[in-house]
């Protein structure tokens, strides 16, 4: 065994994340993979949003993955960095806008 | 990389796990042709460009052409009726002296005919003239497409190059081709721009469709989606950036027995510039000949004995069963 | 001061965030404003990002303001159920493939 | 809700931040009108649909239209030089009687001249015969179309609608209208189905091309996007669905200086089904009449009094001033 958590070979081994369970290991896959495909939202759409959530997630595994689909789909580069960007932007957001929370605890606790 | 360095190259990748040993698991075993449907010639590795991908190595430095004996073969072979359809490829076709008697020969068989052109040189002296010429035989034109992005494709085929294959492309519209109401047909190919697999072909078909038409306003009809195969220059590019190893693990983890039934091989004859024959263009480039007892040259065509061949396969054949699979018509399902 | 930590109220605050330390407050929302406008990417598709990443970081802000945003660039609900499903799939499938981290665990411990 | 209710609900939502307040925090106080270029003509208030925005509350049951007098005024007014556009509207103005003359001789005076038609009407005998007679006069055609979308399209004009109105742009485009060559102009309104704002009209004009485009073929030249404006069935759907407070929060949220310098307003005049004159569409329903000292009716068109007027304003009127602003011409910038 390997001194890094993270090793590239993780990734080959999620066909057998279904191993010690296999019935929910085998619904999750069916969900997983209507999920991801192309349906009303175009396949390319939906792995722009995969790999922005891979992001926001710092799962590199995923990341790994998902980059690798959006390049075989013939995704710009500037495609994947913008949405990447609109992860950043909401992770940033989604922290800042709860400062309202503080605000407002600091506005009725001061003098 | 010269012959022995491919070979060897990849035997290293592959000692333990043999695409040999994933077929004897599998119903398609042993591997052998089903029939002589398509008729491919490389009619010459001479081309304009030199692309970072070309198995080929197709460049202009290239030398020797099917000679005019050949080719009168294998417009005799081509008029059996169990062949329907007569594919040259190259190298670029156009750089043959004789593609344009070729292909008036081959237009009054009656069969499908496609000619595989990288586009760029139908915009140079003396080769223009082919846009003309396709257009009056009525051959299929496929062109390589690698990307639809001006950068990617620039970055494989060489600076400038996309802008050329675009203006090629208007050309064609114009007479026709990409239309699907005038049957000219204009299909272009899509390879990986890196060491990925190609994406589902109706999602790239779609992507290159509303890119191009955006963009440059022009037309094609289909698009074929080409895995990589790990030999001449796109095997260099995988070893040099260190990808070679990860490149094999994953055309093996893609691995889709159902592709093996679709394999283009069972189907197809390949001959080369010296009219020898083999099982597929990428055979042709490692000089793997047909399988003992077999006519080994378009002028001894046997078509009982072709048609059952056994194929012959390495580990270079797993870029053919990846994923959907992949041909020289695109993905297989 | 209401008995919720989350009001709906608080959304409107969103423009005052940069209150108690304006400047970095400013150049967030100049980078916020320039991360989910129109670029390689159209607003509609940096929209279906936004709201997916949104859901999957439980911003209910942030929901809010997307779904609106959605609705109002004409988005099905097909589309944004769709994107939706993308997030909880990459969230439900992020999780499961560090399952490969314990079973590799399992693997090296156990006799 | 009758016009008591109206006033009253607006009212209550806006006691202590009103229009006017703003108005007077910015530099367009007070708010005066800086010319007459578009006449506006509200012609019946009848209507074959009875859709779930309509601020006018167009319905089957409406009665009364413009009279023969009054349009013939109109068409003198038209006639002036300062006023560049004749802008017809309803309920459906296809109802109107004499709507049929009135689109002949207007098209006689050589102002811009469009109709505003909900499309649906226009598959319906005896109104059919305007397809061709927007195509004879070269009216400009505007459709309202809320959403791309069938199913939210009939859910605020109702069941079928929404297929009726594609083919009625169908039978536009078959005349040439849709098309930026012809020079026959078909535009369609947005109106956002349900309490919130339009996105921006570009994105939404886009979204509504290529969707129309591919899933039914049809074309059209731009798309104006409206926000909904708390007056009508708009207001009474507000109220019942528990979104009048949120809904009129957003709007003054969303109030932008720079659109009340654009306000269309300030460049219009609408005229009532009995004559009278007003602000706007939604100054007509609510029944605010015209500031103090200017001409009340278009008999007594008066340019000069008229062109610089004050503009009489309450709470509605943050529906035009909200984010990019929004008019009868769609978004303000």
């Amino acid at each position: 065994m390997s001194q890094q958590y993270y090793e590239k070979d993780d990734l080959q081994d999620f066909p057998n994340i279904a191993e010690y369970a296999s019935e929910q290991g085998e619904k999750f896959f069916e969900y997983y993979d209507r999920a991801t495909s192309a349906g009303k939202l175009t396949e390319r759409e939906k792995s722009l949003i995969a790999l922005t959530v891979a992001t926001v997630r710092h799962c590199p595994y995923c990341i790994d993955a998902y980059t690798n689909k959006c390049l075989s789909l013939g995704v710009g580069h500037d495609e994947m960095m913008e949405a990447i960007h609109v992860g950043a932007a909401m992770v940033a957001g989604d922290t800042l806008v709860h400062a309202t929370q503080m605000r407002k605890i600091v506005k009725k606790k001061e003098m | 990389m010269d012959l022995r360095q491919q070979h060897e190259l990849l035997y290293r990748m592959d000692k333990t796990d043999s695409f040999m040993d994933r077929l004897k698991g599998s119903a398609a075993y042993p591997l052998r042709a089903q029939s002589i449907e398509i008729l491919q010639l490389n009619v010459t590795r001479r081309c304009n460009l030199c692309c970072r991908h070309c198995h080929v190595e197709g460049s202009p430095e290239q030398t020797g052409e099917l000679s005019r004996e050949n080719m009168e073969a294998c417009l005799r072979v081509a008029a059996i009726p169990e062949i329907t359809t007569l594919d040259i490829t190259g190298g670029a076709p156009e750089m043959h002296p004789r593609l344009e008697w070729f292909l008036k020969e081959a237009a009054g068989i009656g069969k499908r005919l496609l000619v595989r052109s990288n586009g760029a040189i139908l915009l140079e002296d003396p080769y223009r003239r082919y846009l003309d010429i396709y257009a009056e035989t009525g051959v299929e034109v496929v062109l390589s497409l690698p990307h639809p992005l001006r950068e990617r494709t620039d970055r494989m085929r060489g600076t400038g190059i996309f802008e050329r294959i675009i203006t090629a492309m208007k050309e064609l519209n114009k007479r026709g081709y990409g239309n699907s109401e005038t049957g000219r047909i204009l299909n272009l190919v899509h390879n990986p721009v890196g060491a990925f697999l190609p994406g589902s072909q109706q999602a790239l078909e779609s992507e290159y469709r509303s890119r191009l038409r955006q963009d440059y306003g022009v037309e094609f009809n289909s698009l074929y989606c080409l895995t990589n195969c790990p030999v001449g220059r796109y095997l260099d590019f995988l070893k040099r950036s260190g990808n070679l190893p990860d490149y094999i693990n994953l055309l093996k983890q893609s691995f889709n027995p159902e592709a093996v039934q679709n394999l283009m091989c069972r189907t197809t004859l390949s001959v080369g510039v010296d009219g020898r024959l083999f099982d597929c263009d990428f055979n042709q480039v490692l000089d793997l000949s047909l399988s003992d007892g077999t006519p080994a040259h378009i002028r001894d065509f046997n078509y009982e004995k072709l048609s059952r061949r056994e194929i012959v396969v390495r580990s270079h054949c797993f870029a053919c069963t990846a994923g959907s699979g992949s041909s020289c018509q695109g993905a297989l399902e």
